[in-house]
Parts: C-alpha cells; structure tokens; sequence
C-alpha cells in the first residue's frame, strides 16, 4: 500500500503544476480525472421530504454537487392584473458551505443568474400553472416560496438546482381552504371555531401538521424540465462537468429539455470555443439522453414518496 | 491610485487655474459667471426621459410611475422618490455596489430641491383616496461626469419630471365591488384614448453651483472637474425662478462670508431664471414634436390601412442566404444584402439601388437632425402638422447614401441602417415602424412601456 | 430551408407577411453606432436597434482590487445598468453571458494582473435588449482599443405563436412570442480592406427561452447568424466612417 | 396543551429523560477542509470548516493564537413558522458568536498564530435544539478537517415543562415560553464551557435542568465520539493504515 | 500498537510517556488533540530521554511543509524591480495541499553578474519556476533563489498562449510567433 502511495504522487504533482495538460491528457484518452467517459453523467439522488418544515422539499445531489429546494406556502390577495392567478416565487442563496469563495448575505452573481435560469426554465416549461393556486377568485390565492440553497457547488449548478425546483413543485400539495365570509382563509369543511391558517402573530400552522386541514391535492406540474450542462474541450464534447472541469472548459452550452421533447432553452454564455450546429445538436441529443435517466428517478421518487405528480402531458 | 482620479491635480495646474482666476479667466475660456454650454434631449417617443448635456458633463433621467396604495400616514398623497447611481460608466473613481457618499449626497440634494419645497404637488398624485396613488420614481443616470453634477442631475431631474406624462385615471362611481373586497375600480385610460397628464410643478428649483477659491473671493459659476479638485469648497444654490431660495448647501470646505454667500444667492437667482428659460423652450420643442406625432399617428389611423400594408409590402429587406433570390429581387428597391456583404463595391453597388429620387440632401440633413435631436428648439417644418409628420417620415426614408458625408459628426448611421434595413424612396423605413405600428394595428399600437399600465379592477 | 416556408407565404405569392410594425418577418430594424460620445471613459459606444438603445463605457485595461486580478490574464467586469430601478437576477444573467462573450474574444494574456470594465446603461428598451448591449459592448471595446482577437455581434431572434421566426423582435413581439433567442457570433475580416466581415461558423454565446422544436433552433440558428451577418457589415461600415475622420 | 401523558410520555413518544435519536454524517461536502452533518430528531445542521489557513483580511490575524470564524444561516423553510426573511437578524448573529466562543475554548489556537479558521453553519431545519446541534455539528466538522482540539465539545439543551425537567426539547416543547437552558461540555476534561438559560426558574429548578442537560451532554459526547471513531476507522481500512 | 482515539481521550502519564504531534498535556496527562490512529515510537537509543513517544496521526499523510534548502516548483504571480512572487505549488515532486508565497529577490535571481540582473527580463507572472528555499523568510514568504544553472523557468507560455521553448539559458522563444521573450531558464538534464 505504501508503494501506491509513492506512486500516485507524481501524477498528483504534475496534476498541480500543469493543470491544463493533466486534463488535456485524460481526455484526449476519453477519460476524465474522475474516472468517468466523457459523456457520462455524474451519479445523481434525489431525495424527497429531506425537510418537514417546509411544505415540500427536496434535496439533489449530483455528484458532490449538493442542492436543497423548500417550499414554503403562503397565503396572498391575488394582484389585480391577475385575479385568478397564484405565485411561485424562486429565490437562490449561495450558501456559505458550498465554497470558500461564497460569503453570506449579498447575493452573489452566480446566485443571480441561477435564479433567473431556473425561473426562465419553469416559466418557458409552463411547469406550473399559476391557476392551480387559486383559492377564491380575486380574494386569495397560494404563493408559493420556493428557495433553493446550493450547500455544494461542484459544477453543474443549474442542472442540479432546476431538478431540486421541479422535484419540490412535483411532490408539493395544495391544502384544501376556503374563504370564509370575513375574507379569512379556512381549512375546508371546517367549523367556524377551526383555526385560521394565519393568526394573528403570522404564525401559519403547517399544512402537514397534526392541526392542519387533512384533505389535500397535488400541484400536478404541466411538464418536467430538465437541464445538462456540456463542456466543449479541444472539440470534444464533455457532459455533465464538475467545478473543476468547467473552469477548464473552452465553453458551457446548457441545453434545457422537457418530456414533450421541446427545447426550452439552450444557453451558451460566450466562452473562448464557439459551438457549431454540429456541436449544438450533440448537446441537445445528450440533454435528452439524460432527461430520460433524470426523469425516470424523478418519477420513481415521486412514487417512493407516494405522490402521484406528474402523470404525462395530457394533465 | 485610480480611486483619487477625480480629485487629483498638480500644483502646477492648480497655480494656474488660480492665476487665470485673478484675471478672470477659466481655463476652458469661459467668465467666472458663466455656464458651459447645456443642451436638451427628449427622446422622441418616449414620456419622462431627458437627457442634460452640461458641457462635457451628461446627466439621464427616467421618471416612471406606479399605482399602488398609499403610505399609511399621509393616504391622500403620492410620493417621489429619487435614485442616483454614480456607476463607473461616467468616472472610473466610482465603483460597483451600493450608492457611496457622492451618491448620497446628490440624492439628498434631488429630495431637498424638489420633494422637501413641495415644488411637485404630491396630491396631485392621489387617484382614490387610501387606496390608489401614483408613486413616482425619478433615477438620474450620470453617463459623463466632467464636474458639476449636482447642476446637472438636478437638471435632468427637473426636465424629466416635466416632461412627464401620466396615464389619466378615473375611478368608477359606487366605488364598492363584490363581497369585502372594498376597493375602488379604477380604470387607466390609454394614451390614444385620453390624453396623458402632465405632473403639476409648483416652482421650477434649480441647483446653482459655485466654486470658492481664495479663501471665497474668487469664484467660479459651474465649476469643471479640474476647478472642483483646486477649490477650496463648493456652494450650491438651489433657486426658483421668481427669486426665491429652496435650499442652501455647502460641503465642507472653506468659510465665506455673509455678504459674498447673499451675493452668490442673488447670481444664484439670476442664473436659475436664464436656465429655466433656456428648459422651458427644449421643452416646447419636444411638445410641438409630441403633438406633431400624436395627429400624424391619428391621420394614419384615418388613412386607408389597406393601401399602406400594400405600400409597404412592396419594399422589404430580405436577410441574405435564406430568402430566395427570386423574392428579393421582387422586393421593390429594396437593398439585396447579398449585394451589400458582398466583396467589393459594396456601397457603390448598393448605392445605386438607394439612389435618393427627388430629395436633395440639404433636406435629408434636415431630416435627420429632427429625428435626432427632437428637443431641441427648432422651427416647425413646412405647413401643418400633418405635412410636417409626413415630411419627416419622408425624409428620413429617403436618406440614401448620397447624404452620408453631410451628416453630423455624430456618426449618425441611420442612412447604412436604413440601406440594411432595406427602405426605398418614397416609403417609411423601419425607423417609423411605431408610427406605423399604430396605423396598420390601432390596438397594438401602445408602447411596450405603457403597456404596464393595464385597466385595473375593471 | 424549412424557415423560408415558415416565414409566410411562398416566394411566389407576392404577399408577404407582414408584421405589425410594418417590417417583414426578415427585416431588422434600423441602426445606428455613435461611437465615442462619452469623455471620461477609455472607449465607449452607443447603439441603437430600433427602439433599443444601449451606452457602452469601457475602462482599461487598468489596476484593479487585488482580490478581483488575475496574475496570468486580465479579467472582465461587466456592469449591467437598468433604465430604471435596481439591477435585478435579470441584469446579473446579462452581465454574466456579456462577461463571458467578452472573455472569449479578449486576449486577456496580454495584460496581466489588469481589470477591463465594460459599464452597459440602458437608454430605452424595446425588445433585442440583450443583443443590443452585445453590440454596444463591442463597439466600445473597439473604441477602447482593448486587444481582441475577433469582434463579435449579436442578433435577436422570436418564434410567434404561429410558428413564423421574427428578425429583431420589438418588445411586443417578444412579449407575444412563444420563444426568443439571442444569438452572438464572432466577426473578422479575411482580408485587409475587407467591407463585410465573415462570421465564425459557431455561435459564440446564446441564450434561447421558450419551446422549440430541434428544427426550429436549427433555424434560428441559421437565421440568427445571417441576421448577424447584416449587422457586422452594419458594425463595419459604421467604424470605418468614424475612422475615416482620423484618417 | 399536555405535554407529558400519565403514561410519562412526551409528545414525539420519547420519556422525559431521553434524547432524540442523534445522526452525524461526515466529509458531506467537497469544497471544504472539514464537513458534518448533525441531526438530532428533525434538526439537521450542515457545518463546514475552512482552514487553519492565512487569514483574508491580514489585519484581523492574531499573533499568538488562530481567528475563529463564524458564520450562521438558516434556510427559509427551516422551520414550522411563517417564511422569515432571509438576512442576519440578531438571532443569528447571537447563535454564530455563541458557537465562536465554544470553539474558542475548544480549538488549541495557540498552536496556530496567524491563522484562522472558518466555520459555516447552515441549519436546513429548525426542530428545537438548534444552538445545541449548531454546536455539535461545528465541533464534528472541526474534527473531520483535523484541527487540534483540547476535547471533544457537546453540546445539549434540556427545559422545565409540567413541574418536570425534560431533556432536548423540541420545537413545539420549547415554543411554550418555559425555562431552557443550553449546555456545552468538555466531557473528558469535565469542564462546562457553556452555559444558556433563557427566562427565570428558580435556583433549584435551574440546577435540576441543568444536571440534566449535562447528563444529555455526556450522553451526546459518546455518539459522536462513536460516530467519529467509526468514521476514522472506515478512513483508515480504506488507506489500510490498519 | 495502534488504536483510533478521539481528541480529549486521556493517552499516557507523562512520567512514562513522551506528547508527540496531535497531543498536548494536561494536569500530568497526555491527551490526544486531534481523531486518528495513536502510535507509540520508541526512544532514540542514545538520547537521555528514554520515555516513548506518543503521537495521534490523522488518517490522512502528514502535511508537506517547504524547508530550508528543499527544490521547490513555484508559480510567478507578480513581479516588481525589487522581486518576484510565486505561489509554492509543490516541494520536490509532492504537490502541496495549502498554498504559500515565496518571493525571488532581486540578488537571489543568478549566481554571476547579479548586480545586472532585471526581475522583468527573468520572471512573468504565470511562469513555472524551479527554486531553492534559501530561507524561511518573514512571516509572509519564503525565499526563493534561482541562483543556480539547474534552477529557474521551466516553462513558460507566449503572449500567445503557448509553451515556449528555451532557445538558451537566458531567452525562450515561441515556436508559433517566433517572438523571443528573456528568461532566466533553467538547464533541463
């Protein structure tokens, strides 16, 4: 054991000083430092209800790449442009554990722009339908919070991230309220003695609580979008980067597809490679190779946690 | 370091602005009294943006408005607030993130000059009252910073405040809706509808800025930045045009005396009326040009928008390499950017095909100076309004590039652009496409910007 | 190509589709490139695409906080500035596609332990806001005499709900749309003397919202870089008569 | 509300005198020189240690001994109240100083002059405890990224509800307003390294929810000693040290 | 003997024992400072202290520190007339985990003729340099000399980004520009 030992050290070393050609090695071989081919896809979980103070959660892990996602559910006045539509409002924070750069308390860029990706992703995906938040038209509608904390930051954030957001909408359940006649939101079929959901400290009792309203429904998500990330290296094309690669890569392309086959989106943020047609449609084709295993661990999720989401487009 | 920039000078340079002084001189050639040149711009189809060019010194402001409840405590009244940001954009002395002291200090001038002397009338701003006033909101961009900002963003405060326009709103009678829900309808009447309100400005406030050297004998009206950073302090008036003071306001620096700070009070004054005269009159240009538009969009509404779709129709750029030759050689006049990418002759090629029919470019000039700068005081093309309109469309349409090397150092490209957007003679290129917009489709004619302002409770 | 079917009648049906604002669904609107209107700044740029305008400062390189610098290439620092209120997760996105764009036509090697600060103030919107700022980012790098390999410009691209693909939508149209792409590419002339620049073949950024089909971005993808196309012989021209006063 | 039934149970099943069921987790995170995971019933606490390395800010460094760090957040949804806004409150403030000042006596800083070391503390849920299992997880980390230490630091809550001491309450047991106090110990040094009491009891009462405290103390001490122990072992198979 | 012991866990008297790395004493007792596997060394045969040595090891290696007169590969961050900064990267050929700074000065560049020596045409910032540690420095750097023929750059890359090659022991040259730049280059075996 020793002798390995010594001889792992000067690939370790060469790895330190020449960085770029300890990588341009490897894959030049189809190999990554990881071990992994060049377009396979890190091992990823996902784990449902991680929280049970939120309404919904999820915690996403790809690779090391950690993200938690929370819903929590509030009651609002519709605005009125919009009297018969609920929110969903994402916010990200890049925590202080997921990298020694990351410094709490002022939004990073990097959390910026996630926020607007997933935002963009969920919205163009038409994932949820704002109607489905209704409560009384004009009177009361549920908005849901939906924050997400990158705990690790290892590459592929906006994939890892979208996935928390989705598997958090899928397994997230409405209660079933009503608007009583002061214009206060009632658990469903309750006496008038019941509790209100917001009294008057703005404590909301948990809607999975012991006390809460026990019928519920399921916010059944219109599509299930989800995004890979591609790194174009010396022409190869490299999926799925950890932090590492992708501060070596010659360009990102993240390519956002949902289970209808469309294309939401596909973004590619400068970067010194240019990405041609040829190299555009590898990526697209490898992001709909991975929504297929994503979304397969999705659903059995779901399942594992006895939601029954998402049934196809037809819903 | 590069943080300083602003505020370095060396002794030599000092001496002589000091020594100029003495005799009176500045050493961008003007007098003691006077202001550096201060020009106006109104973008033509917008309400409530105007760009302040104080000599070098260029300030932006951008007046929008919200409707939305009122603050507790004063429920029969709108508010106005200011934002300053001093980006690295106008100096590289500034940086990134939140607002810094010269920041600060320019907003608190803004508030004090024209929220604190009430010169805009907030309750005015009441639609209904405790539910639904307009919040108006005033951000001053600094784009060029060569001394005197408080003058100039002060300035471009003013400008946009009264080139402002709000959408005028009504409140239903009865006033109560269904179940609890005890709010008003009230209803935004869109621009093409009703004519948008102007805000009502008590007084005109105006920053007078002076810089003390010697102790406060000498002193410069409108200091540059090099006079500022050899000052020894600063003083700024803020004057109305009948003469009377709204504030004072002195950043540190040196004492001056009472009779010399009362004497800078009256120049102060002074100043401030010549300044308002000079506003007042950018402004009536940029109205002329506001209701020159408004009867020209209405004329079109009027015409035939059958014909115009036709007309149209009949001279489109076709992006190369997609649309088939035969296509664009259908299109009436219209420059083949085959032709104009292509390798050589060029211009000359495309040139041709532009050839400018029946429009000297004595005219096109003058046509494109209107659309630039609508702002400025200038007289009323031909006779009309609705001739004048169609003038201007025309001319800037025929704009071929036979009238590229008269036009103003300003770069303006609209002759190339309208070459690639591909306008013939005779019709309106793409650059009037908004007032077109209204013409072929009324109801999508708004402005992406009014759009926001949908009819509410209705 | 499947667009041109998509974009309206055949070539050989004498209409063609025209859109509210009187443009073909080919047609972009006008430009225009003021370049160098501002004193302070090292270069600076501002540009027009219809109704969008967009002012480009940029400053460098120069000296910057020492834990921004790189010790082996000069770093970009993008400011997105809003015509009104306060830069949001939207302008941050901007900035970092801008920030990326530049980076990769930046020779960053030349000027260690530098910053190059782009500022991007809007002036006024109108839809293509993202392109627009691209090219203004350009025009002011070049003002700047910032050492870039290639230029690069942008065009923006919205797929309406009928399935027709719109050339640099206005803010209606990219309202109404069911999709948009901005679409950057690099520029170079080949030759010295060179009028029209030509395009690298790959997209150098691109940021697409909304369902596609494969098909459809393909073509936008085409379209996008032949819109692009006009805009670089636009860029050109536009430089070579701002020069042509020095010369 | 009865917190205790005439069985002697609490409401989450436990007996007055038992903690929940605790779960450390280590090396959970890639970035940083240390990791842990600490859960105690449904308070989950990630904390990770950065360092000892160069202090940022060169003017903080301290000659003689290390710069402890600390920061704390928690996550929106962390617990069963309304959404609180996310930012530093002064709660927050007030729990990162408490669990500086634990590592403060815990850490053997003078052995690491102008260095510093930083301890990030997220807490995804919130369930009572949570200064306590900001504690635990703060002192696991720090040993997973092989900081020298004096002794292991656990760190326990117990209350007064009902007439009787109850130890590791939770969240709806501490939300009553009664007597909690927070104890951290050096459980082989036998030293209290601190002590938290919120609201007034009288002295005995005090001293009986605090015996208790220390006993849960100890009591944590030696699941995460296992926990670490464990976690050394499987390390050290897989290098084959052993 | 080995066994997995926590940090706090009372080792050995100190009358029988010696506190090694990963212990301290307290109240006549070593206790372990850190999780890891504890050793116990015998004494040097000859010295007066024939008590063992106790040690607490982490399960991982023993952390590579640079010493005085070690051959380091260090990476020029900055250079001014005075000196050039480098980050140590490895010493011999062992990558080290944290980073430290050692600084080249300006008489420490080359054996001969050192008072002819510009740091501007020896170092650029992102050069691989191959140095002795000659001292531990202040509290901030090491120092670093390049004053031998087998020590300097090793490699460097052109303002066009590729590796250059040394053309002699004071200028590389890139192959794709054919631009020399100067360098104080190292003598490759």
């Amino acid at each position: 054991m020793g002798a390995l030992v010594q001889d792992t050290l000067e690939p370790d070393a060469f790895r330190k000083l020449y960085p770029d050609q300890y990588y341009a090695r490897f894959v030049a071989e189809g190999l990554r430092p990881d071990g992994r081919p060049l377009l396979q896809a890190r091992p990823t979980t996902i784990a449902l209800g991680a929280v049970s103070a939120a309404d919904s959660s999820a915690l996403v892990k790809i690779g090391n790449t950690t993200v938690m996602a929370g819903i929590k559910l509030e009651v609002m006045v519709p605005v009125d442009e919009r009297p018969q539509e609920g929110q969903v409002a994402v916010s990200v924070e890049l925590t202080a554990l997921c990298s020694p750069d990351a410094r709490p308390g002022r939004f990073s860029e990097a959390a910026h722009c996630l926020n607007e990706q997933v935002s963009t992703a969920l919205r163009s995906g038409g994932v949820v339908n704002l109607q489905n938040l209704l409560i009384a038209h004009g009177r009361a509608a549920w908005v849901a919070y939906l924050d997400l904390y990158v705990l690790d930051a290892d590459g592929g954030l906006y994939d890892a991230a979208l996935l928390a957001a989705l598997a958090a909408l899928a397994a997230l359940r409405l209660p079933h309220v009503d608007v009583d006649d002061e214009g206060k939101v009632v658990p469903a079929g309750a006496s008038d003695a019941a509790m209100v959901l917001e009294d008057a400290d703005g404590q909301r009792l948990s809607a999975a609580g012991p006390a809460g309203p026990q019928p519920i429904a399921h916010l059944r998500v219109g599509s299930l979008p989800t995004a890979l990330t591609c790194a174009l290296y010396n022409g190869q094309l490299i999926v799925d980067p950890d932090r590492d690669e992708e501060a070596r890569a010659h360009a990102l392309v993240a390519v956002t597809v949902d289970d209808r086959g469309r294309l939401l989106g596909v973004e590619k943020q400068g970067g010194r490679a240019a990405a041609d047609a040829a190299a555009l449609q590898s990526c697209i084709a490898a992001a709909r190779v991975r929504h297929r295993e994503v979304a397969s661990l999705l659903r059995q999720a779901l399942h594992a946690a006895t939601v029954p989401g998402y049934s196809g487009a037809d819903s | 370091m590069q943080r300083d920039l602003d505020t370095l000078l060396s002794n030599s340079e000092r001496n002589f602005i000091l020594k100029a002084l003495k005799e009176e001189q500045r050493i961008d050639g003007r007098r003691p009294f006077d202001y550096r040149k201060i020009q106006y711009q109104f973008p033509a189809d917008e309400d409530g943006s105007a760009t302040v060019q104080l000599g070098a010194t260029r300030v932006m402001a951008v007046v929008t408005a919200a409707l939305e409840a009122p603050f507790p405590d004063r429920p029969n009244e709108g508010s106005l607030r200011f934002n300053v940001e001093l980006s690295p954009m106008a100096s590289p002395a500034f940086e990134v993130g939140r607002p810094g002291e010269a920041a600060l200090e320019a907003m608190r001038l803004l508030e004090r000059a024209l929220r604190d002397s009430r010169a805009v009338d907030l309750e005015a701003l009441c639609v209904l009252v405790g539910q639904k006033v307009w919040h108006v909101r005033v951000d001053v961009h600094v784009l060029d910073h060569a001394g005197n900002l408080a003058d100039a963003a002060g300035l471009a405060a003013l400008a946009a405040l009264m080139a402002f326009r709000r959408p005028e709103a009504s409140v239903a009678p009865g006033g109560g809706g269904g179940g609890g829900g005890e709010r008003g309808a009230v209803t935004l009447h869109a621009p093409d509808v009703r004519e948008p309100l102007p805000l009502s400005l008590h007084h005109l406030p105006l920053a007078v800025t002076f810089g003390l050297f010697e102790g406060g004998e000498a002193v410069v009206l409108d200091p540059s930045l090099k006079e500022a950073a050899a000052a020894a302090g600063m003083l700024t008036v803020i004057a109305t045009t009948h003469g009377e003071v709204c504030a004072l306001h002195k950043p540190g620096g040196i004492g001056i005396s009472l009779s010399q700070t009362m004497r800078l009070v009256r120049v102060a004054c002074a100043k401030a009326a010549e300044v308002a005269e000079g506003l007042r009159a950018a402004l009536r240009g940029h109205e002329t040009a506001r209701v020159a538009r408004r009867v020209c969009r209405r004329g079109a509404q009027g015409a035939d928008a059958g014909a115009l779709l036709d007309d149209a129709a009949g001279a489109v750029a076709v992006v190369p390499g997609l649309g088939d030759p035969g296509r664009a050689a259908a299109a009436a006049g219209g420059a083949h950017l085959d032709a104009l990418a292509g390798s050589s002759g060029a211009r000359n090629g495309s040139g041709g095909a532009l050839e400018p029919g029946g429009m000297d470019s004595s005219d096109a000039e003058e046509g494109s100076r209107t659309s630039a700068r609508p702002g400025e005081p200038r007289k009323l093309p031909r006779a009309g309004l609705v001739a004048a309109a169609a003038v201007v469309g025309g001319a800037r349409a025929r704009q071929g590039p036979s009238s590229l090397p008269e036009q103003a150092p300003g770069d303006n490209f609209e002759a190339i652009a309208a070459m690639i957007a591909g306008a013939a003679q005779g019709r309106p290129h793409s650059g009037d496409a908004l007032d077109l917009q209204a013409a072929v489709k009324p109801k999508s004619g708004k402005r992406a910007k009014v759009r926001k302002w949908q009819p509410l409770g209705t | 190509m499947s667009c041109t079917e998509l974009a309206g009648p055949g070539p050989g049906s004498g209409k063609e589709l025209l859109r509210a604002n009187g443009r073909s669904a080919h047609q972009l609107r006008s430009m225009q490139c003021e370049r160098g209107p501002l004193q302070r700044a090292d270069g600076s740029a501002r540009w027009c695409q219809g109704g969008s305008v967009v002012l480009a400062a940029v400053h460098g390189p120069r000296g910057t906080a020492s834990r921004k610098e790189d010790p082996e290439r000069a770093v970009v620092e993008i400011v997105f500035r809003p015509r009104s209120g306060l830069a949001g997760p939207a302008e941050r996105l901007a900035e970092a596609t801008v920030r990326r764009t530049v980076e990769g036509v930046l020779i960053a090697a030349l000027h260690p332990r530098t910053a190059v600060t782009v500022v991007l103030q809007v002036l006024s919107e109108d839809g293509g806001l993202l392109a627009c700022a691209l090219c203004a980012a350009s025009a002011a790098l070049v003002d700047a005499a910032v050492p870039l390999a290639r230029t690069f410009v942008a065009a923006t691209l919205a797929k309406t709900s009928e399935g027709v693909l719109l050339v640099d939508p206005d803010a209606a149209e990219e309202e109404a749309a069911d999709a948009v792409a901005t679409l950057a590419f690099a520029a170079r002339g080949e030759a010295p003397g060179d009028v029209a620049p030509t395009l690298a073949d790959g997209v150098l950024a691109c940021r697409s919202a909304g369902p596609l089909s494969d098909g459809d971005f393909l073509a936008a993808v085409d379209l996008g870089r032949a819109a692009a196309r006009c805009v670089a012989v636009f860029a050109r021209a536009s430089l070579e008569k701002s020069l042509s006063a020095l010369v | 509300m009865e917190f205790v039934s005439p069985e002697g149970l609490r409401i989450d099943g436990r007996r007055p005198q038992e903690l929940r069921a605790l779960q450390c987790k280590f090396g959970v995170l890639s970035c940083c020189d240390g990791s842990a995971l600490f859960q105690a019933g449904n308070t989950k606490v990630f904390a990770a240690v950065y360092g000892p390395r160069v202090a940022d800010i060169r003017g903080q460094a301290l000659h003689d001994r290390a710069l402890i760090k600390c920061e704390y957040a928690h996550a929106a949804f962390s617990t069963g109240a309304a959404r609180r806004r996310r930012g530093r409150s002064r709660k927050s403030t007030e729990l990162a100083a408490l669990v500086r000042g634990a590592l403060e006596q815990t850490i053997l800083v003078e052995l690491l002059p102008r260095a510093q070391v930083e301890v990030c503390i997220q807490v995804l849920f919130a369930d009572g405890g949570v200064t306590a299992a900001c504690i635990n997880a703060a002192m696991l980390a720090v040993a997973d990224a092989g900081i020298p230490v004096r002794d292991m630091v656990a760190a326990c809550g117990a209350g007064h509800l009902e007439a009787m001491p109850l130890l590791d309450l939770n969240h709806t047991e501490a939300a009553t307003g009664g007597l909690e106090v927070c104890v951290a110990l050096h459980p082989a040094l036998d030293r209290v390294v601190l002590l938290q009491a919120d609201a007034k009891a009288s002295v005995d009462t005090l001293e009986a929810v605090t015996t208790l405290a220390l006993q849960g103390c100890k009591a944590a001490a030696g699941a995460m000693r296992e926990a670490l122990l464990q976690h050394v072992r499987s390390l050290a198979a897989r290098r084959g040290a052993i | 003997m080995a066994a997995v012991v926590c940090p706090g866990d009372r080792l050995h008297p100190v009358a029988t024992h010696r506190a090694g790395s990963g212990t301290y004493v307290h109240q006549q007792h070593i206790h372990a400072s850190l999780v890891g596997v504890s050793h116990l060394q015998p004494p040097e045969p000859g010295s007066d202290d024939q008590r063992p040595v106790v040690s607490v090891a982490r399960s991982g290696a023993q952390p590579v520190l640079p010493q005085l007169g070690d051959l380091v590969t260090c990476k020029v961050t900055k250079v001014n007339p005075r000196l050039a900064s480098a980050d140590i990267l490895c010493v011999g050929n062992r990558p080290l985990d944290a980073s430290f700074t050692g600084i080249i000065r300006l008489q420490d560049v080359r054996a001969t003729e050192a008072d002819k020596v510009e740091i501007y045409s020896s170092f650029r910032p992102g050069d691989l340099v191959r140095a002795e540690v000659v001292s531990l420095g202040d509290s901030r750097s090491y120092f670093l000399s390049t004053a031998r023929n087998e020590l300097g750059v090793v490699y460097a890359k052109s303002a066009a980004g590729v590796q250059m090659v040394p053309i002699s022991w004071q200028e590389m040259q890139c192959p794709q520009s054919k631009l020399v730049e100067k360098r104080k280059v190292a003598k490759t075996a």
